[in-house]
């Protein structure tokens, strides 16, 4: 019974997912009252999930579950506010997107299953339970890409897939290792021969390493795991691109840091990850920002723009293990930053859903003068955009700050020197993209608005934005009790 | 004591009042008012002069009020009255209060008139300032003021082009030797961290200043009196000067503007007396500029051009008694010069008055015409040449005589250019007043046709004419007695006091310097007078002289053409302005360049095919472990 | 493991595997390498068994060999004009220089690495000892992997059923 | 002659390479998805492996994680296919060097 | 007090941005009376600052941000001392004047008034905060107004003037993070008061020169100093004319409050090394400031070039690291905020009437606004360092401060005023005089009250603090002082 109360949120989830798809083939409904319908429950199941959390918090039912597969931790607890979040605003994000489809019901269902994956990947302890919770969420991913099943939502979808799969064999073949090298699957056993382990074991750890690292970079989209990510994030529906970019990436490194910080953190190769780490932030945060200087599609910018923000995080990661007294605070920026990053991406891809379904174009090109036509969602966006850059008093700007003093305190300044000028390149695009919304003259004057739902996403988002910009404290604090309990 | 203040205060107040009460404020208020100050000013000025009188002369100032202080800084607004200031506000106030006098109607009906009278309050009120100044930077202060008046007022006339060039290059050209002033101070409050005068007289007397920055200074002083006093070679924008209403020009170079120079050297006179090579720089550049400035006044065709150039050579005179430790010679000159040089300036006007014109070929016949102006500048051309027994005799000799003393060849420098002033002033008396009356020309009111028959000026003009003409004929005798003497030495710390020069009476300089005068005076009747030689005759003889001196010796062509327009603007800004565009923007944006073409290529690896995707990742992936096992084995 | 047939058995089912899979990249018939492929899941099959493990070795024949690759042939078959020479692309060189690198870097650090061997007999009886780890300590994955199943089946729906059937609601 | 971890484990990584040739250098999609179902059963391969040789407290752990692995990969394999069947459809080709509008 | 002065414009700003679209010429209301009451608040304090005790007065402070796991505590610390005091005055008058000066401001004003007001909210806060990642806080988001105000309301090439000013500041500032953070890790505060108590770093994890650099890069930058200052001629010719005030009047100063309270103040040590390089620097950008003004054709342009080379003295008297030389600096900031601003404003009132910027078309304005030409006077004489104008008590107190140290750059510094001299009497000359051009006929003075007005109360201060400038330099003395005390 424990085990379920502990397992609740995600068992919320999976009964409304079920509801939904059970309901919209039963019951008879038309279809407007469907896409409501739906989107209603998976809303509902969301509440329940958020609210089952808060139960467990304020009872203090922390502990571990299903024979030590799964915790539920203060760390756990984070990512599933996190995710169910971000799931709650992207349905409320996709409902102008499910208008055309039949297949709203399912839509929401993956959405809810892949939160579902995603809150697991952020509690599981274990590489079994690790691993399904990966590809529940990896397969839901997939049907989400596709779901437009245009040419080019099918493309981005195959490359996802294709990536995604192989991908999945490296990550795999790294938990083998990890388990021949430790005979067990379970993080904590891991941690315990690894940091008992002697140099004869160094190969296959390093090979376990960098496997589970490339595997989970393609969650995380850091160079070189990341080139599927400008073209799925351009080919996919809106809503799925942001989802992608939010939670995927949070997902991604919730796992990395559940199995380098707590099973891979202390011995033999943590200073090995740690460089490997930082050389993949600087790499990817230089080329993410470099090439998305050159793109002319705002969600292909965006997708390189999150490239480098990965990059970013990763240089909290990078701080973890470079200097272990302060193990706890670059992970805890790390977590930080993702809670920032979710407002701030998710404000701005709502954002953009906003004004390309209005002037039907992902060009940055055509956004001139939109801030004329629709003063508020430019305003929405500009916020959105400038936290990304790291201007205060923006969530954004924090995010960095905890990263870089991290890295800072870990002997990585040369690190944290990359990853301020990187700012400055972003600064570039992202403040090119307000330029043209503020300083062009529109081709048309018709004003516009966005659709409730999504107006109601946005103002969530942007007041998150500035909310934690202005009084970082409370997120602060959520994210240094999570990453307590790693250390 | 503290009333010459007061007075400075109230001149300041109106100079004000007549700035920003203009239009509702009847123009003839401002001039009253102005003269009303100078006129309490002069009294005070007399009381204050008794005072020091009584003191023998010694220092009976008083440190005033807090200015700037700040840590070591210490800047306390003073008054420094005694002997020399005393005079000085003499001179100052009463040829400032008889050009005012002359100005209500010399300026009359012009439309800056409040503005005029507001300037001149200033110009005078400044001057005041700077002779009582207690302290270095204070003195700074007001020495700077006067430059600005001086630009105002020599641009009074903004919308001529000449008159805006002339300020803006007298200006300038003062502000060079400023710089060399505002050195002077850094210099010395770095090296003694004072900056009262008197406390930077006991520094250098007591040897507390290093021989190599007590000379820096005393040339960093000498090149601000140098600028103020247009010394050689800072002295070309005196000639242009004359772009000012005349009075103006009178004040300038009587009583104010270029007095302020000799009056540094004479108020540092003990730091200059410990520095050798300061003094000699002192005497060297008053004998050049002695010279050089009388050969151009022959050649000058602007009779208040002819007169600038006598003002400079005159303060080359002073400058060269300074530099023979003549101190008391030199403020003797100063004096005697203010009055029969205002006079000159002002008779001057009057002509201008009466003729519209200055140049001096359209003039010629005025002394029938213009008695009373004629007699005046008469009078004033013989003090100015130095005859006995009019002013400037007495004190050019007491310089001659003490030059003599201290360094014989100053002494002949100085005899060659008294010869050459007696020939300009010659040459200025026959071509204006001799002859017939050549016609006129447009005045600067813009009023043709009335100048066809020259008249005598009105009544308050003259007054000032005369009052001067009496004072230059016997300001010479105040010193017959040594009256001066007391007054100018009386301040001065006991070891500089020591090596004052005392050249005395000698009548063989007399007579030799009378001499010279009256050959000067000769050589100009043979030439202008009598035309018993043609002036092209000598023109020819003299070549390439003449053609020099019409180009003032290139000075202007050098500073405005080659450092200015050539070296300045043309070469280091021009350079700099290419080097800003071209390489500094061209890096900045030369970075935009490299990153656009970073991200093109950047985004060409993402060439679309999935798998090339997938090898990537993995080359990526055997990189790591490579990277890791191989180069760090462990 | 160091009877004759168990290693005579480990090199003709690696030579089986290897072989088959190298035919897999090698025919230039898709529907051919798919036999091959299934040849090369039997031959890993085949050293499950090698290693006792009975019920992978099932496991893998019923859904590798069977279900997996039935698949694949309906995905041939659904795709009636697609390519079926199996041709590589022009990545075919570097892909291979990568495969080989790979093939390398995973061979030296299995052979460099010491691994913590155990004396340990083989497993008599694996079946019931995985149910029971299926329905006991990894009931939480178990639940997640027939959700995700649902999730596949799902996704699979809703790609291939056409979106247009909307008009007719 | 005997035959222990590190033999098995090779054959793994052969197995996993050519299935990795698959993935990276064919053109059909489908072939593609049979080079990732090989690199998986290299892995399966490696877990049993490593059940039967290492010391582990638990050592039937690894056959527990093939069973998912296997699971995993016939979604998968689903999923993947229905997609190929997708592009087919409105792509006219399940080449992969033909799918490439997106780039850039 | 102090935190409502500062945060009372973003009240403004929430008004503002509630008005109605209807209503929208109400926002210059609300934006004057808004910083009408800043600026009386703090003319209150600095009336009621008490000058015998020096340090920071008005001090409200709270912990805002306390991590577990760095020992950091970030404070919402804010006060005001001899320094900081005058250079918060000059940001609320100045602030006052660029909303009156922009009384005609047609296009967008809700927008426009509510960036001016965020504007003044970040420099009050620079100038006030009392912790490092505060004081860093301000100073970014100064980026944001300065940016929309540029490239929407500027003129000419706004959007790429804007673009560079952004870029330049915010490389600056992003280098200044990173010295933040190292300083903030070594020393375990960022409270600026217990920075400047503590004594020499040694241990950081990089040089303490490097860490210096980092900061007063950013510095340099705002300054701005040559090589890195072309953003500013940019950013001022196509700039409204208000905001070129407020960013030559108080941006720049943001950089000399920077070295002085945090580059010097925090690390003595290196600054004693390096104040040589501050003083070459500083000479280097002084003449060749000077001398790129003397060939400018725009009106901006070579107001903005002026800028650079009086901004150089600012760096001199701060590489004397004595009180005589800090002192001239703090105050040459203010002197140059009063008169570079009131420059602005007269040019901007030239531009708005003549419609051109260019030297060589103007010409014989004098005539026909008296008014301006005089105020135009004025002005230029106190920037070319005129006595009894404020410009020249900071420059010579710069001087007598700088030259016992650094002889050879002071003297280039006083060269660079003969050059001041020179290009501002010629332009006036050139612009304001001479014959009165046809074309210019129809032109009419500044008669409107919010035209005198700030003209009129610039004139008032620049010849008060040049008479008696002991009212300020009391203050910045004792601002100062304690720097120099620790520079020692």
């Amino acid at each position: 019974m424990e085990d379920i109360n502990r397992f609740g949120p995600e068992l919320a989830l999976l009964i409304a997912a079920g509801l939904i798809v059970v309901g919209d083939v039963t019951l008879p409904m038309r279809g407007g009252t469907r896409r409501v319908a739906s989107v209603a429950l998976g809303l509902a199941g969301l509440a329940v999930s958020a609210l089952w959390s808060l139960v467990l918090i304020v009872a203090d039912e922390r502990g571990n579950a299903f024979d030590g597969l799964m915790v539920v931790d203060d760390f756990s607890l984070f990512f599933n506010f996190l995710f169910v979040g971000i799931a709650a605003v992207i349905i409320l994000a996709s409902v102008d997107l499910l208008e055309k489809s039949r297949f709203r019901a399912e839509y929401v269902a993956l959405v809810l299953t892949s939160t579902v994956g995603m809150m697991l990947m952020a509690s599981t302890v274990d590489l079994i339970a690790i691993f399904a919770a990966l590809e529940l969420q990896a397969i839901s991913f997939y049907v989400l890409v596709a779901f437009l099943k245009d040419g080019r939502s099918s493309e981005a979808a195959l490359k996802y897939l294709l990536l995604g799969a192989v991908s999945t064999a490296l990550t795999l073949y790294g938990m083998a290792y990890l388990f021949g090298l430790s005979g067990s699957t379970n993080l904590n056993d891991i941690a315990a021969f690894v940091a008992g382990a002697d140099s004869g074991t160094r190969p296959a750890l390093v090979l376990a390493a960098v496997f589970l690292a490339a595997g989970l970079g393609f969650k995380m989209a850091v160079v070189p795991f990341q080139m599927w990510v400008p073209d799925v994030y351009q080919g996919a529906p809106t809503p799925v691109t942001a989802y992608l970019s939010v939670a995927s990436k949070a997902a991604g490194f919730a796992v990395v840091m559940r199995v380098f910080v707590v099973a891979l953190g202390h011995g033999l190769i943590s200073s090995d990850w740690s460089n490997m780490f930082a050389a993949i932030a600087a790499i990817s945060m230089t080329l993410g920002n470099v090439a998305a200087l050159a793109q002319s599609d705002i969600k292909r910018m965006l997708g390189y723009s999150s490239i480098a923000q990965a990059g970013t995080f990763l240089i909290g990661l990078a701080a973890v293990a470079a200097n272990d007294p302060q193990l706890l605070l670059g992970t805890s920026s790390v977590v930080f930053f993702l809670g920032t990053y979710a407002f701030t991406n998710l404000g701005a891809f709502i954002a953009i859903i906003a004004i390309s379904n209005k002037i039907g174009s992902d060009q940055i090109g055509d956004y001139a003068g939109v801030a004329r036509r629709s003063p508020w969602l430019a305003a929405g966006l500009t916020a959105c955009l400038l936290s990304l850059t790291g201007i205060p008093p923006l969530a954004g700007f924090w995010g960095k700050f905890w990263v870089f003093n991290a890295a800072v305190r870990a002997d990585l300044v040369w690190l944290a020197l990359i990853g301020v000028l990187n700012s400055v390149i972003s600064a570039y695009y992202y403040v090119g993209v307000v330029l043209k919304m503020y300083t062009q003259e529109p081709a048309n004057d018709e004003a516009f608005q966005p659709s409730p739902y999504l107006g109601l996403a946005m103002t969530a988002a942007v007041v998150g934005l500035v909310a934690v910009g202005l009084y970082p404290a409370p997120l602060l604090d959520a994210s240094e009790s999570a990453a307590a309990v790693l250390g | 004591m503290l009333l010459p203040l007061g007075s400075f205060g109230v001149i300041t107040l109106v100079s004000f009042l007549g700035l920003t009460r203009d239009g509702s404020w009847s123009p003839r208020y401002s001039g009253y008012l102005t003269i009303a100050a100078i006129f309490v000013a002069f009294a005070l000025s007399l009381w204050a002069l008794d005072g020091a009188i009584d003191a023998d002369g010694a220092r009976v100032g008083f440190d005033g009020h807090k200015w700037v202080v700040v840590g070591e800084l210490d800047v306390h607004i003073g008054i420094t009255l005694d002997g020399l200031s005393a005079i000085m506000l003499v001179v100052v106030t009463s040829v400032s209060l008889l050009v005012q006098v002359y100005s209500q109607e010399y300026m009359r009906g012009d439309g800056g008139y409040n503005r005029y009278y507001a300037f001149m309050s200033l110009f005078t009120a400044s001057m005041l300032g700077l002779v009582l100044a207690s302290n270095i930077v204070q003195l700074f202060v007001f020495w700077e003021l006067v430059g600005l008046c001086s630009y105002l007022l020599i641009g009074f006339w903004f919308y001529k082009d000449s008159a805006r060039r002339a300020a803006t290059k007298a200006f300038l050209v003062t502000r060079v030797g400023d710089l060399g002033f505002l050195i002077a101070i850094l210099i010395i409050f770095s090296e003694t961290g004072k900056l009262g005068i008197g406390d930077i007289h006991e520094a250098a007397i007591a040897g507390a200043v290093g021989s190599t920055a007590l000379t820096l200074f005393a040339l960093g002083l000498f090149a601000g009196a140098a600028g103020k006093s247009a010394q050689f070679p800072l002295h070309v924008w005196l000639p242009d000067a004359m772009e000012g209403p005349t009075p103006v020009s009178a004040l300038i170079h009587a009583a104010t503007m270029v007095a302020a120079g000799v009056y540094l050297v004479a108020r540092f006179f003990p730091v200059f007396a410990e520095s050798d090579e300061a003094i000699t720089t002192v005497a060297a550049i008053g004998a050049i500029t002695a010279i050089i400035a009388s050969l151009l006044g022959i050649m000058a065709t602007d009779i208040k051009r002819v007169m600038a150039y006598s003002t400079i050579s005159q303060l080359g005179y002073m400058m060269m008694g300074l530099g023979v430790f003549g101190i008391v010679a030199a403020i003797f000159h100063l004096f005697t010069h203010a009055f029969f040089k205002a006079l000159l300036f002002l008779g001057a006007g009057s002509v201008n008055h009466a003729t519209g014109t200055f140049d001096m070929r359209r003039m010629g016949g005025l002394a029938k015409y213009m008695p009373v102006t004629f007699w005046t500048v008469f009078i004033a051309s013989m003090a100015l040449v130095g005859l006995p027994p009019l002013a400037g005799f007495w004190s050019k000799d007491e310089i001659l005589s003490d030059a003599w003393d201290d360094r014989p060849w100053v002494f002949v420098v100085a005899l060659i250019g008294v010869f050459l002033t007696a020939v300009y002033v010659g040459r200025m008396l026959f071509l204006t007043f001799g002859g017939e009356y050549k016609g006129g020309e447009e005045s600067e009111h813009g009023e043709p046709g009335v100048h066809s028959e020259p008249h005598e000026s009105p009544t308050l003009m003259l007054v000032p004419l005369v009052v001067l003409a009496v004072m230059a004929a016997v300001a010479g005798l105040v010193n017959i007695d040594d009256g001066l003497k007391t007054l100018i030495e009386g301040w001065l710390p006991r070891e500089s006091e020591e090596l004052v020069t005392h050249g005395g009476f000698q009548w063989w300089i007399a007579l030799s310097s009378t001499a010279a005068g009256l050959a000067g005076l000769g050589v100009a009747w043979l030439v202008y007078g009598a035309r018993v030689v043609e002036s092209d005759r000598v023109r020819h003889i003299a070549e390439p002289l003449p053609e020099i001196l019409e180009n003032k010796y290139y000075l202007d062509w050098l500073y405005e053409e080659f450092f200015v327009r050539g070296l300045v603007l043309g070469g280091a800004a021009w350079l700099l302005s290419l080097w800003d565009r071209y390489v500094i923007d061209g890096a900045v944006n030369g970075v935009g360049t490299v990153a656009r073409w970073s991200a093109d290529q950047a985004r060409l690896v993402q060439a679309g095919q999935a798998q090339l995707y997938a090898s990537v990742m993995l080359i990526g992936v055997v990189g790591a472990i490579a990277g890791i096992l191989i180069i760090d084995p462990k | 493991m160091d009877d004759t047939g168990t290693v005579v058995a480990f090199y003709m089912l690696s030579a089986l595997t290897i072989v088959s899979a190298l035919g897999v990249v090698v025919v230039r018939n898709l529907i051919h390498a798919v036999v091959f492929l299934i040849l090369s899941f039997v031959g890993v099959a085949g050293l499950y068994i090698t290693l006792s493990a009975d019920f992978v070795a099932v496991t893998q024949v019923l859904i590798y060999a069977g279900a997996v690759s039935v698949l694949i042939l309906f995905a041939i078959v659904l795709t009636p004009t697609g390519d079926r020479g199996n041709q590589e692309t022009f990545l075919r060189l570097p892909a291979l220089l990568l495969a080989l690198l790979v093939a390398f870097t995973l061979g030296y650090v299995a052979i460099d690495t010491d691994w913590a061997i155990s004396d340990r007999e083989g497993f008599q009886q694996t079946a019931s000892t995985i149910g029971e780890a299926l329905l006991d300590k990894y009931v939480l994955p178990f639940e997640i992997a027939s959700v995700l199943l649902l999730v596949a089946m799902m996704g699979a729906i809703v790609l291939v059923r056409p979106d247009s059937a909307m008009e007719g609601e | 002659m005997s035959v222990n971890l590190e033999h098995y484990l090779i054959v793994g990584a052969v197995l996993f390479s050519v299935g990795l040739y698959l993935a990276l250098a064919k053109r059909n999609f489908v072939a593609v998805l049979m080079g990732i179902e090989l690199m998986f059963n290299a892995v399966n391969l490696t877990f049993v492996a490593f059940s039967r040789f290492v010391r582990s407290p638990n050592p039937l752990d690894g056959h527990v994680f093939v069973v998912f692995v296997i699971t995993v990969a016939a979604a998968e394999a689903a999923t993947a296919l229905a997609l190929a069947v997708l592009l087919y459809r409105v792509r006219d080709t399940i080449n992969v060097d033909r799918i490439d509008l997106l780039k850039w | 007090m102090l935190s409502l002065a500062v945060f009372l414009p973003i009240a403004g700003v929430l008004a503002i941005v509630l008005l109605p679209k209807e209503e929208e010429h109400r926002a210059k209301l609300i934006a004057a009376g808004v910083s009408a009451v800043v600026l009386a608040l703090i003319a209150f304090m600095f009336v009621d600052y008490d000058r015998d005790r020096a340090g920071y007065q008005f001090v409200n402070s709270t912990t805002w941000l306390d991590s577990d796991f760095s020992n950091i505590k970030l404070k919402y610390a804010v006060g005001l001392d001899g320094l900081s005091l005058p250079l918060a005055l000059l940001t609320a008058f100045l602030g006052l004047v660029s909303v009156l000066i922009s009384w005609r401001i047609e296009l967008r004003p809700r927008e426009y008034f509510a960036w001016l007001l965020v504007l003044e909210t970040s420099l009050l806060g620079v100038f006030s905060a009392l912790d490092f990642v505060l004081f860093f806080l301000f100073w970014e988001i100064e980026l944001v107004p300065m940016y929309f105000l540029i490239s929407v309301w500027g003129s000419g090439n706004r959007v790429y003037s804007a673009w560079k000013y952004v870029l330049y500041t915010f490389f600056g500032s992003a280098l200044m993070l990173v010295g933040i953070l190292t300083l903030g890790f070594t020393a375990d505060t960022f409270d600026i008061r217990q920075l400047a108590r503590i004594g020499d770093i040694n241990d950081a994890i990089i040089p303490t020169w490097a860490i210096f650099t980092l900061i007063i890069s950013a510095f340099l930058i705002k300054l701005p100093i040559v090589p890195l200052h072309t953003w500013l001629p940019d950013a001022h010719t196509d700039a409204p004319t208000a905001v070129s005030v407020i960013l030559a009047g108080v941006l720049l100063k943001m950089g000399g409050y920077g070295i002085l309270r945090m580059s010097l103040s925090i690390m003595p040590d290196v600054a004693r090394d390096a104040s040589i390089w501050l003083a070459i620097i500083a000479a280097v950008s002084i003449l060749y400031g000077a001398l790129m003004t003397l060939i400018q054709q725009d009106l901006k342009r070579l107001i903005a070039y002026s800028s650079v080379s009086h901004m150089g003295y600012v760096l001199l008297g701060a590489s004397a690291i004595g009180t005589v030389g800090l002192t001239g600096a703090s105050m040459q900031m203010l002197t140059h905020g009063l008169i570079t601003g009131m420059l602005f404003v007269l040019v901007g009132m030239v531009y708005d009437r003549a419609h051109t910027r260019n030297i060589a078309d103007l010409s014989g304005l004098a005539p026909r606004m008296p008014f301006i030409a005089v105020m135009m006077v004025v002005a230029g004489l106190a920037s070319l360092g005129l006595p009894a104008l404020a410009g020249f008590v900071s420059e010579i107190t710069v001087f007598l401060g700088t030259f016992e140290k650094h002889e050879v750059m002071t003297i280039a510094g006083v060269i660079g005023i003969a050059f001041a001299a020179g290009y501002i009497l010629w332009t006036i000359q050139r612009v304001f005089w001479g014959a009165p051009d046809p074309r210019w006929e129809s032109l009419v003075d500044a008669t409107a009250w919010w035209e005198r007005g700030p003209l009129l109360a610039m004139t008032a201060a620049i010849v008060a603090i040049g008479i008696y400038p002991a009212v300020m330099m009391d203050l910045f003395e004792s601002g100062v002082t304690p720097i120099a005390q620790r520079l020692g």
